[in-house]
């Protein structure tokens, strides 16, 4: 049993973190949000040059043939920094179904582009009263001749606003909450007949509402066998919780080291706030929150690169874990700010934004119990 | 021991219900339901309403234009706002100054502040905190030094909340420097536009503008702007924190939101059903729920108690406690009630203007609200300087 | 809106926390429940010429037509006093459905002798599958001829070893679950078919499993109408629950005080207990806890009193809150009791093991949670 | 990172689970799989079957008689024979007494001490704790005044577990008053039989004899018995705290409970169906569930960060913490899982003679488990100590 990181991996979170210390400072990043496209495509092309966005992607894709391990790692370290770029969306999600689904020319089209940074995807997977259930799609794909016909609408679809492709989730046949008969199309926005609605989420990540009115996308848009999506849909939305449970991980660390930092600074009655006792131990349980949700993470990658029978069951402990401690440390790190906390100037208050964000992104802690005792 | 309403009590409810049925303006009706942003005149259009009928300075002793209801009837008529939706009120002046001016100040002070007041013509809010001080509010720095028949007073106040739309500002001032801090400190009232008064917004997570810093520089100010005697500030400010505690569990509020948030496991599709099928997610608004009941009894425990003379003691630091936890706890639950589209920002231009809403219609405000309230655990006394003072008053250690 | 107690019940307060602070030692109690008995005949003597007995009666029936606040008065009291003497099951429970339900026959048979003290009496209502559901039962009443046969096991039967007579509730007809159907018989526990297993609880009261073979009962042992028992059952066992609440009040506001004395007086690292703020603050917390129990007993105790729609709804809202307080306030005593608070020695463990068994009495957290939400 | 298990680890586990079907005695297991108290008697049998298998001693230095096996391995194990319901290896001798004096003492103690623990000839128990000293180790009172070649020791030691069995009694002594309490503290070894030495059984709260007094009255000690300087004792206290931490998690006994409590669900009726068809007892299980795995995670991170090098350091404190949670926490769902079935109660000799047991046959264990437990968060430095020494420790303040 081995916890630690190989040569390679800790270059990689060296790296990622030299670049969140020294060029990701959090003006910049205030900065970048307010923009029209939300982040900044000069960091994009970064990640692009320093082989992050083909991490997790075959050789014979392009890509460095990272794993599970390696994700984590990079999501880790880009949490700590308050990353806003979108890597889960464009490249776990879209690039995990091009990779395990599409075919060769589908493939050799896209993967090459994503792992360059020349075009950002998305994966259109929620509906409004689909809440974190994959199999619960009521919009619709039928094939008339040599197209599909999709309609319906898709709910918050990270990273829309930017994405030269979304790959939707539709029904070509089945009931609403039917796991079979699912099937993915590579969607061209400019397509008669869908219209987004672009928008910031709090945690200044960009996101569109889709609306599919009898758009006809052709037949080659279709991703993977026709009804079979889901099994692939849901290993990859499992990877992308691994994600972005690392991501969370990272972020808790890093609240719980700037208000650790504000407590041992900040005098209140003529003492620092870290010498009050009840205040110490109250950061004594933030710590372990975090590193209770660090095992898991660890336990998770781990078994997701083994492939172990009860993968699943891990990521749904571990997103659990994730959206108790999240609540935990976040809350606490803000209060322990007092009123510096709750202004837009400081950063605790966006660490807690994203934070909270997470809670409910690929399902919230019911859903995760509830799929943790279902398994 | 008898918890029921008597006869008087339910024919008070039924005049204050069609009172406020037929004199709550619509357009204010309508904003408020849809969680538009209320402007400073729609909150005193409402006001003045309440305050023409003589609702207004319902806890004011009557000579001052007080009601002189017993308790039940403040319980109900609090009740009745709440339920019908109307916008809080702002109680910088009618829930903190007046009571201060009402039994501190002179009789001249009285007749020139309380009118004001009363009749929402001038607007106040409370410079206590500053930069440096947090929860250690007598730590203060604002000087205030004697000038002949003024004082000049220097300094900055933090956390203003609508400093902005605010004509005077009660303030905690140093006029003497001690060993003991809590002493020489004064309380004086300001006016907002004498020269050197500077508002600058603080913006908050959620993106809104509430707070702001109040910079007071070489700003001149009547000695006859002081309430009580000069050094004896420290026991207002504490007559008043006990005060505002009380108010600040806004149980009524409370009870009218867990309400709606039932309403809505109704409304929000959740695959073929609706929320409201997830026992889960309902374990936790029922708990919420008996909890908040908890607390209404507690905080009509105390005001029973009240009643029979005394103010608020260390209990309302209990109720500021358990209050603050259910706002906080309640916020909560409405983000989780909303799953992803919780996430969408709206500014309160998109707000205001009431276009393109994503998701559900009452989605826009819940995480802005979540975000917002953190600040109810930490202003007024944080909750952490409430349980010292319970451990201190209540407990004796 | 009034939360004062009455002249009368201030002075039933007084009396009976005189009693219990002169009379009831910690000791005393001790050797009482060790006896085969369990409890002090000459204290239960006392209950009934001190009038405690014939609170919840009728004048008619011979009592003093006390309500449930009165009961909230002396429960809190006896609460505090950690009194074993078996006032719940056999005043409350037995003596409410006698009360409620018996013929002018059966009242003036045992009424009486209720009040005076001169019998003891139980209420058999739980199985080992009924959990706290009190129309779950199993055991079978038939009739036949001028008797009923009973058939069964009933569980945990509080004060059943010094029962003279013990109600049982059976089935007349329906099927398990079924409201309908259930039948109160009074039984004679030296009926032929009727063995009892008596033993202690960990908190020091006595209790019976009861099984009935074939037991032959005459039909005037039938308590009010065959079949149609479910009704007063559910609001003698109400009224118990707000009875065993305020029970739970009493201990709790005495384990904060003895908790909060013990803090004062016990040093460490050279400073009271007392004196650490993480530890202040969590007495706070326990406090908090009692209060809001305590505002919880009052509301329930008004709402059973005005006999309002929603006094069931008012009970589950209360017993649930006991059951999160008790936790919190019993397993907080012991804990900064340190090694003293679990050594048999001192009595505040005492408390702590009455107030745990209180945790499931009538239902716990979960049941009474469902049941408000239900309600 | 691979946490997977080899090849030659998945060997060994076979290895390890075929050593004790084989001799493990069904006596004692059916004692163990069915609540009855098992004697000094079985625990020394098992202990011996270990021992000489060369398995008892797990953690020594082979040159001691340890196993020299990898982390993995040793993890292995313990799950093993927690799986196994095999009774708790007693630590006072091979956890503690056994790792201070090969790690202070001398050759020729070595020599003396260590082959009677090994082989399980003499029992140890443990002298920290004093009536006034409580999480308070350091303030302790006990003197030991060299006399010639003697100590003479006088004092009072408390909650010592396991006393009446002992013939050894590992003690801190105070051997000289300093200002800094720290200080004049040393560590010596006391034969149970020398006269002075008085033991009597406190009863907890349980009903059961685990813990004593022991009353030191001018016991006479031979000065070979010290380990370490005269004066070092506090340092080998602080060795062996982080020691014991580590294993007080009990997670391997955890995770066989919380199988066995899953497994009840299904064997416990509720109405027309069982236990395990309540959704809200059921998540109280999955949370605990996944809270344990946290926790095991977290063992293995410091079992690993170990196995590179150093003592268990503060990271202890986060495993004594969790794991007692967890322990307290699976026992409360014990006893709730039981409802009325957890209140009766069955004395030890009850137990014993295995008659009268009241509802399911696991029932008579569960309360008193739950009851006894509290002391787990009190016991081996408190869970309050344990948060200021992370505080100190980890946190730097």
């Amino acid at each position: 049993m081995d916890f630690s990181l190989s040569e390679e991996q800790l270059l990689l979170k060296d790296s990622i973190t030299t670049f969140v210390d020294k060029d990701y400072l959090f003006d910049v990043r205030q900065k970048n949000i307010k923009t029209e496209l939300g982040f900044s495509s000069d960091f994009w092309k970064t990640f692009a040059d320093l082989g992050w966005l083909g991490m997790p992607f075959s050789e014979a894709d392009g890509g460095y043939n990272g794993g599970p391990i390696d994700l984590m790692v990079i999501m880790e370290s880009l949490g700590r920094g308050l990353v806003v770029e979108p890597y889960i969306p464009n490249v776990v999600l879209a690039g995990g179904l091009v990779s395990r689904l599409g075919s060769e020319e589908q493939k050799k089209e896209l993967l090459p582009k994503i792992i360059s940074g020349e075009i950002q995807m998305s994966v259109a997977f929620s509906e409004p009263q689909s809440r974190f259930d994959l199999n619960d799609v009521i919009t619709s794909a039928k094939k008339e001749g040599d197209s599909y016909i999709l309609d319906g609408y898709k709910s918050v679809v990270m990273n829309g606003p930017s994405s030269n492709n979304t790959i939707v989730v539709a029904r070509t046949s089945g009931n609403q909450l039917d796991k079979e008969g699912l099937s993915l199309f590579i969607v061209d926005p400019s397509l008669k007949g869908v219209s987004l609605r672009n928008y910031s989420n709090v945690d200044g990540s960009k996101a569109s509402e889709i609306t599919l009115e009898n758009v006809s996308t052709p037949a080659s848009s279709l991703l993977g066998n026709e009804g079979d999506a889901f099994s692939a849909l849901e290993e990859v939305i499992d990877l992308a919780t691994l994600a972005i449970s690392a991501e969370a991980v990272g972020i808790m660390e890093k609240m719980n080291e700037i208000t650790l930092e504000y407590t041992k600074t900040r005098e209140q009655f003529g003492e620092t706030l870290s010498s009050f006792q009840a205040l110490q131990h109250r950061m004594v349980d933030t710590f372990m929150a975090y590193e209770q949700t660090k095992s898991l993470l660890l336990m998770c990658a781990a078994k997701l690169t083994d492939k172990s029978d009860d993968a699943k069951k891990a990521v749904s402990a571990l997103k659990y874990q994730v959206g108790i401690a999240a609540k935990h440390v976040g809350e606490e790190s803000v209060q322990l700010h007092g009123g510096m906390g709750v202004t837009d100037e400081t950063n605790i208050g966006h660490y807690f934004k994203r934070l909270t964000t997470i809670r409910a992104i690929f399902g919230n802690t019911d859903y995760h119990l509830k799929r943790y005792s279902a398994l | 021991m008898n918890l029921s309403f008597s006869e008087e009590d339910l024919k008070f409810q039924d005049e204050v219900r069609s009172f406020i049925a037929e004199n709550y303006p619509a357009d204010i009706k309508n904003k408020m339901d849809n969680g538009i942003p209320v402007s400073k005149d729609d909150i005193q259009t409402w006001q003045r309403i309440l305050s023409k009928k003589g609702w207004f300075a319902v806890n004011w002793p009557e000579e001052y234009g007080g009601t002189g209801w017993s308790i039940t009837q403040k319980h109900i008529f609090q009740n009745e706002l709440a339920d019908a939706n109307t916008p809080t009120l702002v109680p910088f002046g009618v829930s903190m100054c007046g009571p201060v001016v009402y039994t501190f100040g002179t009789q001249e002070q009285k007749d020139r502040f309380l009118p004001g007041i009363i009749n929402n013509d001038v607007w106040w809010c409370q410079g206590y905190s500053e930069p440096g001080s947090g929860s250690d509010l007598a730590s203060l720095k604002t000087k205030a030094v004697k000038d002949g028949d003024h004082y000049i007073v220097n300094g900055t106040k933090t956390w203003t909340t609508m400093a902005q739309h605010a004509d005077w500002i009660f303030c905690l001032v140093r006029t003497e420097t001690t060993d003991i801090k809590q002493q020489g400190i004064s309380f004086l009232l300001i006016d907002m536009k004498t020269p050197g008064v500077e508002v600058k917004p603080i913006i908050t997570i959620d993106g809104s503008h509430e707070v702001n810093m109040v910079y007071l520089d070489n700003v001149k100010v009547p000695v006859e702007n002081l309430i009580g005697e000069e050094g004896a500030g420290w026991n207002i400010a504490k007559f008043l924190l006990a005060h505002e505690r009380t108010g600040i569990g806004g149980i009524p509020a409370l009870k009218r939101e867990i309400r709606r948030l039932r309403e809505i496991t109704s409304e929000l599709p959740l695959g073929e059903g609706f929320l409201k099928d997830d026992e889960l997610f309902m374990d936790k608004l029922n708990k919420l729920e008996i909890d908040l009941l908890a607390a209404e009894y507690s905080e009509l425990r105390t005001l029973a108690a009240m009643s029979k003379g005394g103010h608020p003691g260390p209990e309302s630091s209990i109720l500021k406690i358990k209050g603050t936890d259910l706002q906080q706890g309640l916020s909560d639950l409405f983000v989780e009630a909303l799953g992803y589209y919780a996430h969408p920002f709206m500014s309160e231009d998109d707000l205001i203007s009431n276009e393109g809403r994503i998701g559900p219609d009452f989605a826009a405000n819940v995480m802005p609200h979540y975000l917002n309230y953190r600040k109810v655990s930490i202003y007024g006394g944080s909750n952490e300087i409430q349980r010292n003072v319970i451990a201190k008053a209540v407990l004796g250690i």
